[in-house]
C-alpha cells in the first residue's frame, strides 16, 4: 500500500524530467537522418503490409496463363511470374509475410528469452552457470541458419513452424543479453534496498530489474527482426518457409532464380524489397540505439 | 578421433591463412588472386577433353549396386558399367544383350538363355551361366533385401545347362519377365567382386560393360575408363564421366557453356532456349512413365468416388502441359503413354469441365473439401502445385500445398499419412511395370488404398498372359476402370529430352530415357 | 597460459556436450524411420525390424545417445543412409570445398575491409569516408542469397564473365577453381566485409586518437607507417574478436551461398541431408560446424594473446 | 631582439593557431613568440587550456587534423617549419626535434616491445641495420639509467613501471641526438620521487648531449629546477617572458604571482590553482579585454574592455595594464564577478613594482 502511495505521489514530479529526456531522445533520433529514413521506410512497409488488399492492383495468387513471364508494364508494374501472377501485388503481400515473420519470431524469442534471462541472471547458481549459459553457448555455436533449418525440418515446412524455429534460434541472444543486464543491475543499491525491505524476488525482478533492461532489449529486438526476416527468406528460399502459393519474398526469389536469363524481374524485385526492408530496420535500430545511449556506438 | 584431428588441422590452416592475409595486407598491396583466371568456364575434368565424354545427371546416384538400386538416376550409370541379359531397342522390343539369344517355351514357363561367349568382368572374372545363376541368387537372397527381387520372384528353378546356356523355370507364366531382365534384375555383377568383402559394390561397381569404374567423388562425380577387354565394339573415346547437378540451371549452363556433352534431364522452361541454340542438339522421345496425383482413398473426402471423379474434370491438363512443361508433355488419362501398345485410344483427354466437376461434388454430398497437397519442393513441382490449387479451389476444393522432400513423401506414403501426394512413375518397358504394382490391391506402390476386384483380376491376367493382343485388351479395360475409379488423377506423360552438344553423335533415343554411352561418338 | 588453455578446453568440452545433446535430440524427433530410409521402398517388415534392432533404434534414447557419442569420440560419425558412405569421409570430402569458399570470402572481406576501414578512418569526413560508411551500412543488410542472385544476374547472365554456378576442384585447375568460386566468395564475403569495415573504422579511429600514435609521428614516422605499423595492429584486435563471433553466422552463410551457386560443399551436404532425412550426415555436418565455431573462437583467444602481449592467458571465463 | 636568428635553435614569431569547426575558425594561440638558444632550457608554464601543448604540437607539426597554423613562423635553425611538407617534417621529427609526452603509460604502443619501438625511430633516421639499431637502444637505455638494458629492450611497455617507461620515452626521444627536445609535462603522471629523478636525468642529458629543451609544465617547481628561460602563457597568449631567476624574484603579472604563490600547495597531478579562483575561459567565451581580467584581483574597468599590449623591458616583457603608463588613470572596478570570488587575501596583496 505504502509503496503505491509513494509512487502516485512521485509520478507527477518524475514526469517532467522524463518528458524532457524523451524529448531530447526524440531530437537525437530526428537528427540522425539515416535513422529517420529507416524509420520512415519501415513505417511505409508496415503500412503497405497492413493495407496490402487495398494497395495491390491484382490478386496475388490469381493466375493468368495468357500473361506468363511478362516484362514490367503498365498493367503489371513489376512484371508477371511463371504462372502469370502480378509480381507487384505479390511483393506487397510478401511484405506481410516478412514483417509478420520478423515480429512474431522475435516475439517468441522474447517470451522465452526474457524470463529465462531474468531468472538465470537473478538467481545465478549452478543451473545458470552450467546449464543455461552453456546451452546458449551451444546453440550459438551452431550457425543460426543451420539450426533454424534443422528445427524447421523437424517441425515441418510452413510459415508458422518457420517462425517458431527462428524464434527458438534467436532466443539465446536474448537470454545472454538480459542475463548480462540483470547481473549489472542486481548488485545495485536499489535492488539491495528492495531485498532488505523484504520485497519479493518476483517484484524486484519485475519492477526494478526489468525496466532497466528494456532499452537494450528494444535495440536488440529491432535488429533481431531484421535478422529474422533474412532467415525466414532463406528458409522460404530453401522451401521450408512459407508454402506456395502464398507470396513470400524468399520463395519468389527461389522461383526467379530459374528465370534470371529470361525473366529477371521475378527475382530482382522481391530481392530488392528484402534488402530495403532489412537496411531500413537496421538503420532504424541503430538510430534507436544511439538515441537511448549515444555512447553505446 | 581422426576426423577431429583432421578438422583441427583444417582450422589451423584457416587461421594461419587468415593471419597471412592480415600480415600481407599490413605490409603491402595484395594481388587479386583471381586475376589469372579469365578463361571460359570449361574443363570440369582433368582428362583429355578430346577423349572424354561427360554426362550431366540430375542427381547423384546413391547406390551403384544394381541389385539394391531403386533410384532412376542410377540406371544411367549402369548403362556404362553393367550389361543386362536382354536389351531393348528404340521400340522397346527386346534385343540381345549378354544373352545373344533365348527361347521361351510354349507355356511361357521355361526360358533358355544362350549367353555371349568371351565376356569378362572388369576384374577379370569370366561371364558364364554360373555367373548368371550367382546373380539371380544374389537378387533373390533375402539377406541382401533386393528391392528388385519381385522381377525374379516367380522363378521356381534355375539350372546351368552348360557354360553358356542357362535355363529358368517359372512357377507360372510371367509376361514382363524378359523386360525385367532388361532392367536392374538382368544386370550382371561380378560374382568375385560381390563375394569380396573388401569391395563395396554400392560404391565401386564391377560389371562387364564397355566402361570400367575408376573413381567416385561422393555426391559430385564418377569417373570411368574404356574397358579394354570389352567383348563388343570398343567405345569411341577413352574416358567417361558422370557429373551430378541437382540444380537444373547449373546443369544446363554446364552443357551450354561448360564441358558437359550430354544431359539426362532438362527443365522444361529451358526447352525453347535450348532448341534455339545452334550448338545444342535436342533429342526428343515420348516417355514411358506417367505423372499425376495419388489420392488417399482411405481418407475423407477421397473415400468418395464422386469427389475423385470431380478432380478428373477439375484439372486443366492442357494448361499444365503448356504452362509448366512448355508443351514438352502429353496430357494423361491412364498409366500408359500414348506411344505404348497398351494405351487405350478410346480414352480421350477431357476438357476441363468446371460445371461437371461441381455437379459431381454436389452429388457426392461431401461438405468438407479441404485437403493438403503434398509435393516435393522443386521449381516445376511448385509451379504445378500452384496451378492445381488454383484449378481445384475454383470448383470448390480447398487446397493447402505442403512442400516435402521426396524421401519424406515416400515416408508418408508408407504410413498412409497424406491426403494427396504428387507422385509419379518413370515407367517400365512392359506395361505391367506401370500398372500392377501401382494399382493392384495392396501392391507396393498402391498407396491410394484403393481396391477393385475386377481391376486386380485384369492386372494379374495381363501379366500371366503371353499373347500381346490379349494383354492389350486387358490393359484397355484396366485403364477404363482406373479412370472411373479415379484413385489416381493422371495428369501428364512427360516427354524425354536429351540435349547434347552438336559434336556428340550416334545417340539412340530409347524411350526408357537411358543414355547408352557406348553408342555415342565424339566428332 | 597452460591453465588458461585447460580452462578453455574444459569449457569447450562442456559446450560440445550440449551441442551433441541438441543435435541428437533434433534428429531423434525428426520424422522418418531410418530403417525404412536405408532399406528403401520394398523392405519387408521383418527386415525393417531386424535393422531397427541392429541399429539400436529400439533401445532407450539415453542408450542411443551414449552409443552415438561413443562412436563420435572414436571418430565414427556413422554411415550415410543414402549411399552407405562413411559420414567422416563425406565430411572430409566436403570440408575442403567449404574451406576454400570460407577462406576466399574471408580474404575478400579482409581485402575490402582493411583499405575501406583505413581510408574511412584516416580520411574521416571525406567522400571516401562516406562511401565506405555507405558500403558498411548496406553491406550488413545484404542477405548473401540476394547478393548472390544479383551477382549471377549481373556478372554471369548479363555480362557473361563468370559461370553462374558450379564448382571446379582446386586440384584440377587452380585458376578455374578460383574463378568459379569468386562470385560466391564475394556474395558471402561482402556482409562480413561490411561488418569488418564498420568495426575497423571505429576501432581505428579510437586508436588513431591514442597517445602512442602521436609518439609514432613524433619519432618521425610517416602516416603510412604509423597507420599500418602501429594503428592497424592495435585496432585489429577488437575486429578479430568480432569476426570470430561472426564466424557462426558466416558459416551459416556458406549454406545458402553453396545452395545458390551449387557448390558441393558442407552447406549443400547439410541441406541435402535435411531434405533426404539422411540423419547421420546431418548430425555429422552440424557437429562439425559447431566444432569449427567453437575451435575458431578458442583459437581467436589464443591468437589474441599472441597479438596483444598485455593479455596473459591466466584465467577468467568469457 | 639582439640575437640573429642563426644563434637561436628555435625561434617562434607571432604564432596563431586554432581549430576549424564546422564553419568558423576558433583561434587558440594568439601571437605567441619566443626564442630558444642553443643549449638552453625554455619552460612554458601555465594551467591546462593555456595553449602550452598546442604550442609544442605546432612546433612538431603534430596538430590534430582540424587544427591549423593561421599565421606566424616557427624557425628551427633558421628554417621555417610551418611550410614544410609532411615528408620533410617527418625527417626532422625524432631526429632534430624530439618530443616526450605527459603520459608514459599510453604513449608507448602496447603491442610492440620497447626496444622495437626505439629501434624503429633509429632506423627511420639513421641508415643502420636492425642489429645496430638495437645496440643503439641498449646504449640509450644505459644512458637514461635503465638497469639491465639488454633484457629490458625485449620488454613490453606494460611490463615496466611508469618511471621506467618515461625513461624509455626519453631514450626514444634522444636516440637520434636531437638538437631540440620538447618535453610536455614529462613528470606530471609520475610519483614525486620519480619526478625528481627524471628531471635530474633530463638536466644531465642536456649537458651531455648539448641540446636545447622546451619544457612544458604547469608546475613552477619544475621550472625552478630546469628553466633557463620561462614563458608564462595564459589563454593562448604569452603574458610574461623572462629568465627563471627574474621570474621567481620578481614576478610581474598577477597570474604569475598567483602561480608562484601556489607552489607549496601544488603537488602532483592537480592543475587546479588554489590561489587564483576560477579557470581559463573557453576560447569562444574569451573576454574582449585582458584575457585574465575575469580572474584578476586587480582588474580595473578598462581591463575588461581593452587588451593590454606587451610592456616591460626587453628581457622581461609582460602583458598587463599595470605596467603601462595608463594604469594610474584607469577606473577601479567596483563590484562584479571577479572581485566576488577573489579572497580577501588576494585583495590585500599589492602588485610588486620595479
Amino acid at each position: 500500500m505504502e509503496q503505491s502511495q509513494n509512487l502516485s505521489v512521485q509520478k507527477p514530479k518524475a514526469q517532467n524530467p522524463r518528458l524532457r529526456m524523451l524529448k531530447t531522445m526524440l531530437e537525437r533520433l530526428l537528427q540522425n537522418k539515416l535513422a529517420v529514413f529507416g524509420g520512415v521506410v519501415t513505417f511505409l512497409l508496415i503500412f503497405t503490409a497492413i493495407f496490402a488488399p487495398w494497395l495491390a492492383p491484382h490478386d496475388p495468387t490469381e493466375q493468368n496463363y495468357s500473361a506468363v513471364l511478362q516484362a514490367p508494364s503498365i498493367e503489371y508494374w513489376f512484371g508477371t511470374d511463371n504462372l502469370g501472377r502480378d509480381i507487384f501485388s505479390r511483393v506487397i503481400y510478401g511484405a506481410q509475410v516478412s514483417l509478420q515473420a520478423g515480429l512474431i519470431s522475435v516475439g517468441i524469442a522474447l517470451i522465452i528469452g526474457v524470463p529465462v534471462g531474468l531468472i538465470s541472471g537473478y538467481y545465478r547458481g549452478f543451473i545458470d552457470e552450467y546449464i543455461i549459459m552453456r546451452m546458449t553457448d551451444a546453440m550459438l555455436s551452431i550457425p543460426a541458419l543451420v539450426l533454424a533449418l534443422a528445427l524447421a525440418a523437424v517441425l515441418g515446412a510452413g510459415l508458422t513452424n518457420a517462425m517458431i524455429a527462428i524464434g527458438l534460434v534467436l532466443t539465446p541472444n536474448f537470454v545472454r543479453l538480459i542475463r548480462g543486464e540483470v547481473l549489472a543491475h542486481r548488485e545495485k543499491e536499489y535492488v539491495e534496498a528492495g531485498k532488505a525491505s523484504g520485497i519479493s524476488d518476483f517484484s524486484i525482478i519485475l519492477k526494478h530489474i526489468l525496466p532497466n533492461t528494456i532499452a537494450p532489449i528494444m535495440v536488440q529486438a529491432t535488429l533481431a527482426i531484421a535478422a529474422a526476416i533474412i532467415v525466414e527468406a532463406s528458409l522460404s528460399y530453401l522451401g521450408l518457409g512459407t508454402q506456395p502459393p502464398n507470396p513470400s519474398w524468399g520463395s519468389m526469389l527461389a522461383t526467379g532464380q530459374g528465370y534470371l536469363d529470361s525473366a529477371p524481374w521475378i527475382a530482382l524485385f522481391p530481392g530488392a524489397l528484402i534488402f530495403i526492408t532489412v537496411i531500413s530496420i537496421n538503420l532504424f535500430g541503430d538510430g534507436i540505439r544511439d538515441m537511448l545511449d549515444p555512447k553505446m556506438k | 578421433m581422426d576426423d577431429q584431428m583432421y578438422s583441427k588441422k583444417l582450422l589451423t590452416t584457416l587461421l594461419l591463412t587468415l593471419l597471412m592475409v592480415l600480415a600481407a595486407c599490413g605490409g603491402n598491396d595484395q594481388n587479386d588472386e583471381a586475376a589469372g583466371g579469365e578463361e571460359e568456364p570449361e574443363d570440369l575434368t582433368n582428362n583429355d577433353a578430346e577423349d572424354t565424354l561427360v554426362v550431366g545427371l540430375d542427381d547423384d546416384p546413391p547406390l551403384l549396386d544394381p541389385h539394391l538400386s531403386t533410384a532412376q538416376v542410377e540406371s544411367q550409370i549402369f548403362k556404362a558399367v553393367y550389361e543386362t541379359l536382354i536389351n531393348v531397342d528404340e521400340n522397346l522390343d527386346p534385343i540381345p544383350g549378354l544373352a545373344k539369344d533365348w527361347d521361351v517355351s510354349e507355356d511361357g514357363l521355361t526360358y533358355t538363355f544362350y549367353l555371349q561367349e568371351g565376356v569378362t568382368f572388369h576384374d577379370g572374372a569370366d561371364f558364364n551361366a554360373e555367373a548368371v545363376k550367382y546373380n539371380f541368387e544374389r537378387i533373390l537372397d533375402e539377406d541382401l533385401g533386393s528391392p528388385n527381387a519381385s522381377d525374379l520372384r516367380l522363378i521356381e528353378e534355375m539350372s546351368v545347362e552348360d557354360e553358356y546356356t542357362f535355363v529358368v523355370e517359372l512357377e507360372e507364366p510371367f509376361a514382363p519377365f524378359l523386360s525385367g531382365l532388361s532392367h536392374r534384375a538382368g544386370q550382371m555383377v561380378s560374382p568375385e567382386a560381390a563375394e569380396d568383402e573388401s569391395i563395396d559394390l554400392s560404391n565401386e561397381p564391377v560389371g562387364t560393360g564397355p566402361f570400367q569404374f575408376v573413381d567416385r567423388t561422393a555426391q559430385s562425380h564418377l569417373e570411368f575408363e574404356r574397358h579394354d577387354d570389352y567383348w563388343g565394339d570398343q567405345p569411341d573415346y577413352q574416358y567417361l564421366e558422370y557429373h551430378a547437378f541437382s540444380n537444373e540451371d547449373t546443369r544446363i549452363t554446364n552443357l551450354v557453356s561448360g564441358d558437359l556433352d550430354i544431359v539426362n534431364r532438362v527443365a522444361h522452361k529451358d526447352l525453347e532456349q535450348l532448341e534455339e541454340n545452334p550448338e545444342i542438339n535436342m533429342s526428343e522421345e515420348d516417355g514411358i512413365g506417367f505423372q499425376g496425383l495419388m489420392l488417399n482413398t482411405d481418407r475423407e473426402p477421397f473415400d468418395n468416388q464422386k469427389v475423385r471423379q470431380a478432380m478428373n474434370y477439375a484439372v486443366d491438363r492442357e494448361a499444365i502441359t503448356e504452362v509448366v512443361f512448355h508443351n514438352g508433355a502429353e496430357p494423361a488419362v491412364s498409366p500408359f503413354a500414348p506411344s505404348s501398345w497398351a494405351n487405350n485410344p478410346d480414352l480421350e483427354v477431357p476438357d476441363r469441365e468446371v460445371e461437371k466437376a461441381q455437379e459431381l461434388l454436389e452429388e457426392s454430398g461431401v461438405e468438407d473439401l479441404s485437403f493438403t497437397l503434398t509435393v516435393s519442393p522443386s521449381p516445376a513441382e511448385q509451379q504445378l502445385s500452384e496451378m492445381l490449387k488454383s484449378m481445384l479451389d475454383e470448383v470448390g476444393f480447398n487446397v493447402e500445398i505442403e512442400q516435402v522432400e521426396f524421401g519424406a513423401i515416400l515416408d508418408r506414403m508408407y504410413e498412409g499419412d497424406f491426403d494427396i501426394a504428387r507422385l509419379g512413375w518413370s515407367g517400365r518397358v512392359d506395361p505391367d511395370g506401370n500398372a500392377y504394382s501401382w494399382f493392384h490391391t495392396d501392391e507396393t506402390y498402391n498407396f491410394t488404398g484403393s481396391s477393385n476386384e475386377q481391376l486386380d483380376e485384369l492386372l494379374i491376367d495381363a501379366r500371366t498372359t503371353v499373347d500381346q493382343s490379349e494383354r492389350q485388351e486387358m490393359y484397355h479395360e484396366a485403364a477404363e476402370i482406373l479412370w472411373d475409379e479415379a484413385p489416381y488423377i493422371f495428369l501428364y506423360h512427360e516427354n524425354d529430352y536429351k540435349p547434347m552438344k552438336d559434336n556428340v553423335q550416334g545417340f539412340n533415343h530409347v524411350p526408357d530415357g537411358l543414355i547408352r554411352p557406348a553408342d555415342l561418338t565424339l566428332e | 597460459m597452460l591453465s588458461f588453455l585447460l580452462r578453455r578446453a574444459g569449457l569447450m568440452i562442456v559446450i560440445l556436450f550440449f551441442v551433441s545433446i541438441i543435435v541428437f535430440s533434433l534428429v531423434n524427433v525428426l520424422p522418418g524411420d531410418p530403417a525404412l530410409m536405408i532399406l528403401g521402398q520394398e523392405a519387408t517388415d521383418e527386415s525393417l525390424e531386424a535393422l531397427r534392432e541392429d541399429m539400436g533404434l529400439n533401445d532407450p534414447l539415453v542408450m542411443q545417445y551414449f552409443a552415438w557419442v561413443g562412436d563420435l569420440l572414436q571418430g565414427d560419425f556413422g554411415q550415410s543412409f543414402r549411399d552407405n558412405t562413411e559420414v567422416s569421409s563425406l565430411l572430409a570430402e566436403k570440408i575442403p570445398i567449404t574451406l576454400q569458399l570460407t577462406v576466399m570470402s574471408f580474404a575478400i572481406a579482409v581485402l575490402i575491409a582493411i583499405p575501406a576501414g583505413v581510408i574511412s578512418a584516416t580520411r574521416k569526413g571525406t567522400l571516401w569516408d562516406s562511401s565506405a560508411t555507405l558500403f558498411a551500412l548496406s553491406g550488413v543488410s545484404l542477405p548473401p542469397f540476394w547478393l548472390g542472385i544479383l551477382l549471377i544476374f549481373i556478372f554471369a547472365v548479363t555480362l557473361g564473365w563468370f559461370p553462374p554456378s558450379g564448382y571446379v576442384p582446386i586440384t584440377e585447375s587452380v585458376a578455374q577453381s578460383l574463378w568459379y568460386m569468386l562470385l560466391p566468395a564475394v556474395a558471402l564475403g561482402v556482409r562480413l566485409s561490411a561488418e569488418l569495415t564498420r568495426m575497423l573504422r571505429s576501432s581505428l579511429l579510437e586508436v588513431l586518437g591514442s597517445d602512442y600514435i602521436r609518439t609514432g609521428y613524433a619519432k618521425g614516422l610517416l602516416e603510412r607507417a604509423v597507420v599500418y605499423g602501429h594503428a592497424l595492429r592495435n585496432s585489429i584486435l577488437p575486429v578479430i574478436t568480432v569476426s570470430a563471433l561472426q564466424f557462426a553466422a558466416f558459416l551459416g552463410g556458406t549454406v545458402i551461398t553453396e545452395e545458390i551457386f551449387n557448390i558441393p560443399g558442407l552447406g549443400q551436404l547439410l541441406v541435402t541431408s535435411i531434405q533426404t532425412r539422411d540423419f547421420p550426415v546431418l548430425q555429422g555436418a552440424v557437429m562439425f560446424m559447431a566444432l569449427a565455431v567453437i575451435l575458431i573462437n578458442f583459437l581467436t583467444d589464443v591468437l589474441y594473446s599472441i597479438l596483444d602481449p598485455r593479455i596473459k592467458l591466466t584465467g577468467g571465463s568469457q | 631582439m639582439k640575437n640573429t636568428s642563426e644563434e637561436y635553435q628555435l625561434q617562434v614569431r607571432g604564432l596563431e593557431v586554432g581549430f576549424n569547426n564546422k564553419k568558423n575558425f576558433t583561434q587558440i594561440l594568439n601571437g605567441v613568440s619566443f626564442n630558444v638558444q642553443k643549449g638552453e632550457t625554455l619552460c612554458i608554464v601555465g594551467e591546462s587550456g593555456c595553449g602550452k601543448s598546442l604550442t609544442s604540437l605546432s612546433i612538431m607539426g603534430l596538430l590534430p587534423e582540424s587544427g591549423g597554423i593561421r599565421s606566424g613562423e616557427i624557425r628551427f635553425e633558421g628554417q621555417d617549419l610551418t611550410n614544410q611538407s609532411m615528408k620533410e617534417m617527418s625527417k626532422i621529427r625524432g631526429n632534430e626535434i624530439s618530443m616526450i609526452f605527459q603520459e608514459p603509460m599510453t604513449s608507448l604502443n602496447p603491442v610492440h616491445t620497447v626496444g622495437k619501438q626505439i629501434a624503429e625511430a633509429v632506423r627511420i633516421h639513421r641508415n643502420v641495420t636492425k642489429k645496430e639499431a638495437y645496440e643503439r637502444v641498449v646504449e640509450m637505455f644505459e644512458l637514461v639509467g635503465i638497469p639491465s638494458p639488454r633484457e629490458r629492450v625485449h620488454n613490453y611497455p606494460h611490463e615496466m613501471s611508469g618511471g621506467m617507461r618515461q625513461r624509455v620515452m626519453i631514450a626514444m626521444a634522444l636516440a637520434c641526438n636531437p638538437k631540440l627536445l620538447i618535453a610536455d609535462e614529462p613528470t606530471t603522471a609520475l610519483d614525486v620521487t620519480i619526478q625528481a629523478q627524471i628531471l635530474d636525468l633530463l638536466n644531465e642529458l642536456k649537458a651531455d648531449l648539448d641540446m636545447s629543451i622546451v619544457m612544458i609544465t604547469h608546475d613552477l617547481g619544475v621550472v625552478s629546477e630546469m628553466g633557463d628561460q620561462v614563458l608564462v602563457m595564459y589563454a593562448g597568449e604569452v603574458i610574461e617572458y623572462t629568465d627563471s631567476r627574474s621570474l621567481f624574484d620578481n614576478p610581474k603579472h598577477p597570474y604569475t604571482q598567483g602561480l608562484i604563490e601556489s607552489i607549496p600547495k601544488l603537488q602532483g597531478k592537480t592543475e587546479e590553482l588554489p590561489v587564483i579562483k576560477g579557470s581559463v575561459p573557453n576560447p569562444d567565451e574569451m573576454p574582449s579585454g585582458c584575457r585574465f581580467s575575469t580572474r584578476c584581483a586587480f582588474a580595473k574597468q578598462e581591463c575588461f574592455v581593452q587588451s593590454p599590449e606587451e610592456v616591460g623591458t626587453e628581457d622581461h616583457p609582460v602583458r598587463c595594464w599595470m605596467y603601462s603608463g595608463e594604469w594610474q588613470k584607469m577606473t577601479p572596478f567596483e563590484g562584479g564577478e571577479s572581485n566576488d570570488n577573489s579572497s580577501s587575501e588576494a585583495v590585500d596583496r599589492q602588485p610588486i613594482r620595479d
